[in-house]
């Protein structure tokens, strides 16, 4: 008996569109712009230390070691010196470009993978996904710690492991976009006007799933600003002296009993910088969400 | 039904050929004299030549590789070439640590996240909500080893309560085992839990706006229990997607915390036999996490099968 | 300290031991490494000598020895009754049979060693007669290390993971990257060490290994190797902390072959401009002791005047630089991604710089890639890494070595010197370091300082670390 | 309860957001036993009606006035939660529209039953609840109910799932059932047993009810007295008899009459509503004609009548309405199965026949329709004519083209001269496309100017101005985007346009107008239609042949009018009688 039923919700009916409840405009919007403002605050640091800091933040200065907060050192010196509001400032440049080029190169990989597949349902579909499967376990840790033993550890190292490790991911939303972009008439229309398939992928079903594939954007950016710790943690992240939040952190477990405020601000910038992409990921999620839309 | 079985099969174990070239072949390019490091800065050329020979590294990378993975098939997965020791023992240990560590974790974040992603999503628009959602969000922010140090300098160094790491053998002493594992599996879980709560949020909200959810209220249930009812099934297919993901990742991903915490798990042992370029081991690890993975997928695959009739039938 | 222990009432004689290095397995003899030594020696393996912890020879399994006025005839008289701990006894034929295997069989830790040695002969069951086939000062200092260690035949069927000696402990568990169990030789020959049960557990962190401690998980960590951890246990009366010397070299090694340092005058640029007082400070916390030459103040041709040899002198660097027609000169700084390396390094860049010396600093994985190209294949300026093995000054003058540096005169008078006089051995070993220091074979940072931290009751904690050995016999509360 | 106190009584009721006020003040009475139809166009508001007296408002709305139940009962508005969980599904419940969405889909229908009996402890005990359950099954004439009871609802079609919907509100011998659409997602034949079958138990219980529809015919069907709603107010309230035969608001009237499709004007239009915001033009005055060239190319056409023919069952398969020479369509043997994707973990993937063993031709000029119920391979047929999809088996041939195994080379041409318009305005139209570049899309290797031009001449062509060429399609209304579609079907002056449900989405207001646009269209510019539709009503306005199709194959075909009043099948019959015209629900009613 189910044979003959098409699939839930893809029959064709005379049916109004279903209505639902607008967006929680208030708490979404909220979100956004909370969002938006942490990472703003990243942006700014990023950008103003690159033309200026309080202090070098690469430099060494033995006569400053471990000093406390104060108003030379705003938040005081580390092990070698240096000014650590000067390095937080200056880390965001990392953080950012970590994740700018992780996110950027699971998209560049990931979503024409995922389209393509999505766009030829069947056995290239089913190959491809398989192939999916197979990068899908390889994480993004695991391709960090491999390609670190090859390439040798640092930024770009991470930021190729995390954005290869990213990629499957973005193929599945791609993929699963694109399908529901294909069953839509106007591919049909597009297709019965002679459009060829790369017409149709990028005019019509790239566009329709860009708000998808954001949400995904910015989650990912904000795992990857956690994953970029968390290599610099094993050794596998940037390497001294660029500051990089990750590696403060595990610089200032070591002096964790003698100076603790050093793991709270590095701890803090991290913190904010995810939040704010989680935020806006929310934020926009609720935004693009089709179903979260009124009609009209 | 067989004949589908069978093809299930055949695709997985095709799944796991194709990983396992992938990974012969990505380690087979590692930089660093394997024999070298074994023989160390004193040893004569003429000595690490032999010791190459003696590891079999100069044979063709076909050779090596079908003789590798045809005693992987026969679940051999050579010998060490830095412990002298099979292989297989050693990976299934440092497996067996890592996996309890990562279950306790999981269970410990289900625990968390699921009534509190629920909570959160039912009382999304009262201050109570956005201020529970708000500790989840700064949750997901935090590094998992930075938990996992506050942790350790508060009821290890500080307190003195529990171990600052280290792993005891459930067989050998249960209570020791417990005690080892409580703050490696709180630091591990309570990001995870996390993340969860917000997916289980996410998805508690969408099944909330079904309209099945409608017709439970219309029949008199009231908000709560409709959810009860017949949300949160429906609510698990979406969780369950990502919980599966996070197992996977966190089989190497509990590394960092394994590293807090000196515990001798999976990921610690692949990161030291990386340093050690026991490619025979390395190879053996990163395998056994990508048919792990795959297997986890094909789990949750029937996990879903089990919870959703809509995937079980067809006469 | 309290509830360190499972087990409460033998809870006086077990330690369980922080360390930081992991054996990959037990065999010293194929693998290379100081962890299995530090594990093993003395106190499983035995040798017909020991260093103490000042660095003097003193009997072990050779009760006493006797030297032909030529250098070349040693006489050891063997304790009586030893066995090895499979049971098998421990008797001349095991000196000859030990001895003799190592040309061949030995891989590792230094098999040239024994090279000194022409004959072996087994005089009676408790007289062994060694014949050199010339004098050398450093033989029986180096039958004091692994090489000379006593094997049975028939323990040597599981070296990699079942060790068979003579000594107090034996092997009672091993998990690679977790711990080593050993537990007191019921049969010891000698006198029982106090500690019966010892646990040696590895840590991958320094800090996970000091708060193992401060939680009590721990009773020891043997050589920290993070020191800014140190200055908590000096406050807090629960712990003991032992600061003593090791044999570990910091060494920013120069390639005296590379365009950038084939010139002394470069070298000597790159003494001047270091200031060595503070890279200690800031990479080390200030711990360690300032030695300018390859030689601790354990070895007896320790001369404490080399430190001063080459004050911090930026002038006098950029003067020299100058001199040798050097300007704007980059350097491939390349080193081990070891977190003391890494910290100094970075001071080292910032005080070349002030030179005007550029240093490229590349973190190569430690040992893969570090081993491959810097010390194979000598691609590299410059680097930074402790040379932690004893008296390996001769071992860093040789011209094949990575450093490079190739001075004949220099390995002829190491020649001369080993088959000297013990007397002028030790002179001219001091004329010839000093040479070394004197053309900046490498600038010798500081030596790395052995700081222990032990519950405040443990006594007889090795202070010293003049051998690879971490004697646990010793030890008692 | 005195006999005069109404079931239902709703005093002023408005409802609005923080932003504006949807529903202004409506007030309305139902008596016991009595059964009221509440119709409107889209957005007017009765959902919010019905959701008000079941107190389910989204959280975002607020609602005053006064709601009373059997009189006794205190403001249903101001009531607790706790006391309307006890009269939601006691006294008073509600099927909605969606059988698809409305059951949980991990639950057994039968326990979602029994369910509603519990809550309300009106069964003593689990088992007792589902048995009753069953019985109710029954009762909803479900095939087969106590198996029925154990299927998950995705094994239930449609027309069952809402079988049981009807079943859970009836469980508990509500005083009150409310019906919001309870048909819209149901084929014609589905539709009118359950909306007979609500007629006959309200009828049997004395149930009040409330049915809201779109559909006067629906109302006519089931009710004695109708509610019409407009804009958020209640128009007209009145007996169904005298309401359809003389209506009194404005509106009611435009409704009425825009909902009869047997009834047209001297040019042989339908009569439409008040026109929308932007103004259509005659179609015939401002559209510039087909060139003089294409004009002369076209063959001249001999009218081709076709043959009433109908499918025996176990008969030899028939070639319906056959023309000799080329026709414009030629369609032999056509099968499509399709292998749905998935299946279980473990089940194989069940092979679904989308078109078996299907047999036609279309002669150039004619109006070819073809109608029959969901899932019976309406829209594979189309996509495969239109070369969107391949046949399994058999040939078929459009404008001499074969499409079987074409590559999209040899299509090159064939594309602009088939097009398609398809069902759902909003889907068909990407929405993040200019409008321009919409209607451009089909149009290859055209200069910018003259794209533009075309564009222009073809919007005007449907009625709409030049100016919404930069618009995005969520700025349109349903039957402006469907001139849209339109037009953007027509720009390549196609000799073949397919539509696949063309007007089914769109209001009854609106649905004229789009018909007439059409028909225009076909005849200016001599297109041969093939048009599907699941409406015969529709279909009998605009074709001169239809073809009735049924679970993959075509099971009658011929003349419209002759299928209309002399069904050969016996499905068409069933058909032709549960649609029928607007003079006849009018006659039944008053009879
Ligand atoms: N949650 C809501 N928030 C704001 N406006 C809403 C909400 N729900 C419905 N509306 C608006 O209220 C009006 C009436 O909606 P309602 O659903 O009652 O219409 P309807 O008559 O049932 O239409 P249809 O025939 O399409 O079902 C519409 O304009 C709609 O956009
Ligand atoms: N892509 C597909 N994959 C699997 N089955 C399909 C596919 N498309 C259609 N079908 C099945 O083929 C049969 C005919 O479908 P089709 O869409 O042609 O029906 P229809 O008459 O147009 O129905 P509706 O009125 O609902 O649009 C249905 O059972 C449907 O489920
Ligand atoms: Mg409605
Ligand atoms: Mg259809």
């Amino acid at each position: 008996m189910t044979a003959s039923e098409p699939q839930a919700g893809s029959a064709t009916k005379p049916r109004p569109a279903p209505r639902r409840t607008p967006p929680e405009r208030a708490g979404g919007g909220a979100t956004l712009w909370a969002g938006l403002a942490l990472i703003g605050l990243v942006v700014l640091a990023a950008v103003v230390s690159a033309f200026w800091t309080p202090f070098d933040p690469e430099g060494v200065f033995p006569d400053s070691i471990l000093l406390s907060p104060g108003a030379e050192h705003l938040f005081g010196t580390d092990s070698f010196g240096r000014d650590v509001f000067s390095s937080i400032l200056r880390g965001a440049q990392i953080s950012l470009l970590v994740g700018t080029v992780a996110v950027g190169l699971a998209a560049v990989l990931g979503v024409p993978f995922g389209i393509v597949a999505g766009m030829n349902p069947g056995r290239l579909d089913q190959f491809m996904m398989r192939g999916n499967d197979i990068s899908l376990a390889f994480p993004a840790l695991l391709l960090a710690i491999i390609f670190g033993a090859i390439f040798g550890a640092g930024t770009v190292t991470a930021m190729v492991a995390l954005g290869i490790g990213t990629a499957p991911a973005f193929a599945l939303i791609a993929r699963s976009g694109t399908m529901q972009i294909m069953s839509r008439e106007y591919v049909q229309a597009a297709r019965a006007s002679g459009k060829s398939g790369l017409f149709i992928g990028m005019r019509h079903v790239l566009p329709n799933i860009s708000g998808m594939l954001i949400v995904q954007a910015s989650v990912s950016f904000g795992i990857a600003v956690l994953a970029e710790a968390a290599l610099s943690y094993l050794g596998l992240g940037t390497p001294p002296p660029t500051p990089s939040w990750g590696r403060m952190l595990q610089d200032a477990q070591g002096y964790l009993f003698i100076e603790p405020l050093l793991i709270v601000w590095p701890g803090i910038a991290i913190a904010i910088a995810v939040l704010g992409f989680n935020l806006l990921g929310d934020g926009l999620r609720d935004r693009f969400d089709p179903k979260m839309q009124v009609k009209r | 039904m067989v004949l589908v079985v069978l093809r299930r099969l055949g695709v997985f174990a095709t799944t796991v050929i194709v990983a396992s070239v992938v990974t012969f072949l990505m380690l087979s390019i590692l930089p660093g004299d394997a024999a070298r490091i074994a023989l160390g800065v004193q040893a004569t050329e003429a000595d690490v030549a032999a010791q190459a020979t003696a590891m079999g590294l100069d044979r063709p990378a076909i050779v090596r590789y079908l003789d590798w993975f045809g005693h992987v098939l026969i679940g051999e997965f050579g010998t060490s070439t830095v412990s002298r020791q099979a292989i297989g023992p050693e990976i299934t240990d440092a497996l067996g640590i890592t996996v309890i560590l990562v279950l306790t974790s999981v269970v410990l974040a289900l625990l968390f996240a699921i009534p509190f992603g629920i909570l959160t999503a039912v009382r999304q628009r009262k201050p109570d909500g956005a201020i529970l959602s708000g500790i989840s969000q700064i949750g997901v922010a935090v590094p998992g080893f930075l938990a996992g140090m506050l942790l350790v300098t508060v009821f290890a160094v500080t307190l003195r309560w529990l171990p600052a790491g280290g792993w005891v053998d459930p067989g050998n002493d249960f209570g020791g085992f417990l005690e080892h594992l409580i703050l490696p599996a709180i630091a591990l879980g309570s990001v995870q839990g996390a993340v969860l709560s917000r997916y289980v949020r996410s998805s508690v909200l969408e099944v909330m706006r079904e309209d099945f959810i409608r017709t439970a209220r219309a029949k008199g249930l009231g908000a709560g229990r409709a959810l009860f009812r017949h949300g949160l099934r429906n609510a698990a297919v979406p969780v369950m997607t990502v919980l599966g993901l996070q197992i996977a990742t966190l089989l190497v991903g509990a590394v960092v915390i394994e590293r807090v915490f000196s515990i001798p798990g999976l990921g610690s042992l692949l990161l030291d036999k990386v340093a050690l370029r026991d490619l025979p081991a390395v190879q053996g690890i990163v395998l056994v996490l990508v048919v792990f993975v795959l297997l986890l997928n094909f789990l949750v695959d029937l996990a879903f099968t089990l919870i959703d009739p809509r995937l079980r039938s067809v006469s | 300290s309290d509830g360190s222990s499972t087990n409460e009432a033998d809870a006086d004689t077990s330690l369980t031991v922080g360390l930081l290095a992991t054996p990959g397995n037990l065999d010293y003899t194929t693998t290379a490494g100081a962890a299995i030594p530090q594990a093993l020696l003395y106190n499983v393996y035995e040798g017909l000598v020991k260093l103490d912890n000042d660095g003097a020879i003193i009997p072990l399994l050779a009760e006493s020895w006797t030297v032909s006025d030529d250098g070349l005839v040693y006489d050891f008289l063997l304790h009586e009754g030893v066995t090895f701990s499979d049971g098998s006894p421990f008797t001349a034929e095991s000196v000859k049979f030990s001895l003799e295997r190592v040309k061949d069989n030995w891989t590792a830790n230094g098999p040239a060693y024994l090279d000194p040695i022409a004959s072996i002969e087994a005089v009676s069951d408790t007289e062994a007669r060694i014949t050199l086939s010339k004098p050398s000062n450093s033989w029986l200092f180096n039958m004091s290390g692994p090489v000379g260690t006593m094997f049975t035949e028939s323990g040597l069927a599981d070296l990699a993971t079942a060790p068979v000696g003579t000594g107090p402990y034996t092997v009672s568990s091993f998990k690679t990257g977790d711990s080593l169990v050993l537990a007191a030789n019921a049969d010891y020959w000698g006198e029982a060490p106090y500690m019966t049960d010892v646990t040696l557990r590895y840590f991958t962190d320094a800090t996970a290994q000091t708060n193992a401690l401060l939680s009590g998980d721990i009773n020891l960590v043997a050589g920290i190797s993070q020191f800014q951890l140190v200055d908590q246990f000096k406050s807090n009366t629960d712990f003991q902390v032992l600061e003593g010397a090791s044999t570990g070299e910091v060494t920013l090694s120069m390639n005296n072959v590379s365009d950038a340092f084939s010139d002394v005058r470069v070298r000597q640029a790159v003494m001047y401009a270091i200031d060595r007082q503070a890279v200690m400070d800031t990479a080390n916390s200030g711990y360690g002791l300032l030695i300018g030459s390859m030689v601790p103040p354990t070895d007896p041709w320790y001369d404490e005047s080399l430190a001063d040899l080459y004050p911090y002198d930026p002038d006098q660097a950029t003067e020299l630089l100058a001199e040798a027609g050097v300007s704007d000169l980059t350097v491939a700084f390349k080193i081990p991604n070891l977190p003391y390396a890494v910290a100094a390094a970075q001071v080292v860049k910032d005080q070349l710089a002030k030179v005007g010396i550029t240093a490229d600093v590349t973190a190569l994985e430690f040992p893969a890639v570090w081993l491959d190209e810097v010390f194979s294949n000598h691609d590299y300026d410059m680097s930074l890494i402790m040379h932690s093995e004893p008296r390996d000054v001769t071992v860093f003058a040789a011209p094949t070595y990575y450093a490079g540096y190739d001075s004949p005169s220099v390995m002829a008078k190491f020649a001369e010197a080993d088959a000297a006089d013990p007397t002028s051995y030790i002179d001219m070993m001091k004329e010839v370091t000093t040479t070394m220091a004197e053309e900046a074979a490498a600038n010798w940072l500081y030596l790395q300082p052995a700081i222990s931290l032990a519950d405040a009751d443990l006594i007889g904690v090795p202070k010293n670390t003049p051998s690879l050995a971490l004697d646990l016999s010793t030890i008692a509360r | 309860m005195t006999p005069s106190t109404p079931t239902l009584s709703v005093k002023d009721l408005r409802v609005g957001s923080p932003f504006n006020e949807l529903l202004h003040g409506i007030s309305f009475e139902i008596a016991a036993g009595e059964r009221v139809g509440l119709i409107g166009e889209s957005g007017s508001g009765k959902s919010l009606t019905a959701t008000s007296v079941m107190g389910l408002l989204p959280e975002t709305l607020m609602a005053t006035g006064t709601i009373n139940l059997n009189g006794i009962d205190a403001d249903l508005l101001t009531a607790s939660e706790r006391r309307l969980n006890r009269l939601r599904g006691n006294t008073m419940a509600m099927v909605f529209q969606e059988p698809m969405t409305a059951l949980n889909p991990l639950m057994r229908v039968g326990a979602q039953v029994a369910e509603i009996m519990m809550v309300h402890r009106t069964e003593r005990g689990r088992r007792q609840a589902r048995q009753r359950a069953v019985e109710l099954l029954a009762r909803v004439k479900l095939p087969n109910p106590a198996e029925a009871a154990l299927a998950f609802p995705h094994q239930l079609s449609g027309g069952q799932r809402q079988r049981v919907m009807l079943a859970m509100a009836l469980a508990n011998d509500p005083q009150l059932l409310l019906c919001d659409e309870p048909t819209t997602a149901l084929d014609v034949t589905v539709q009118a047993e359950v909306l007979k079958l609500i007629g006959d138990l309200v009828t049997d219980r004395g149930t009040a009810l409330l049915l809201i529809t779109h559909d006067i015919a629906v109302v006519a069907e089931v009710c004695q007295r109708v509610l019409v709603m407009y804009q958020g107010d209640i128009v007209e309230d009145g007996p169904v008899g005298r309401v359809l035969t003389a209506p009194q608001h404005p509106y009611t009237r435009k409704l009425i009459a825009a909902s009869d499709l047997s009834s047209v004007d001297d040019r042989g239009r339908l009569h439409t509503m008040s026109m929308p915001v932007i103004a259509t033009p005659p179609a015939a005055a401002s559209s510039p004609r087909p060139s003089q060239a294409d004009a002369a190319a076209a063959p001249i056409l001999l009218p081709h009548r076709a043959a009433h023919q109908r499918l025996e069952q176990g008969g030899p398969p028939v070639i319906f309405n056959e023309v000799a020479g080329a026709g414009a369509i030629r369609v032999r043997g056509l099968s499509r199965q399709y292998r749905r994707r998935g299946g279980g973990l473990f089940a194989p993937a069940p092979i679904v026949h989308g078109l078996r063993e299907v047999s036609f031709d279309v002669a150039e000029g004619q109006r070819f329709g073809i109608v029959g119920e969901s899932g019976s391979g309406k829209s594979t047929l189309m996509r495969i004519l239109c070369a969107l999809d391949q046949p399994t088996s058999g040939a078929v041939d459009v404008l001499g083209q074969s499409i079987g195994g074409a590559s999209e080379r040899q299509l090159r041409d064939f594309r602009s001269q088939v097009q398609i318009v398809f069902q759902d305005p909003m889907g068909s139209l990407d929405p993040r496309m200019k409008v321009r570049d919409i209607v451009a899309e089909p149009l290859h290797h055209v200069g910018r100017a003259e794209a533009q031009a075309r564009v222009e001449a073809q919007l005007a062509a449907v009625g709409l101005d030049a100016d919404v060429m930069h618009r995005h399609p969520h700025q349109f209304s349903g039957g402006q985007r469907q001139r849209i579609s339109i037009a953007r079907a027509l720009i390549t002056r196609p000799r073949v346009l397919v539509a696949d449900e063309a007007v089914s989405a769109l209001d009854v207001s609106v649905r004229a107008q789009v018909l007439n646009l059409l028909a225009d269209l076909v005849d200016e510019y001599q297109l041969t239609l093939v048009f599907v539709s699941h409406d015969l009503g529709v279909i009998r306005h605009l074709c001169d042949t239809v073809a009735v199709i049924s679970d993959g194959r075509i099971v009658e075909c011929g003349p419209t009018a002759s299928v209309y009043d002399r069904p050969l099948h016996p499905y068409t019959r069933q058909l032709v009688s549960a649609t029928p015209s607007m003079d006849e629900l009018a006659r039944r009613v008053i009879a």
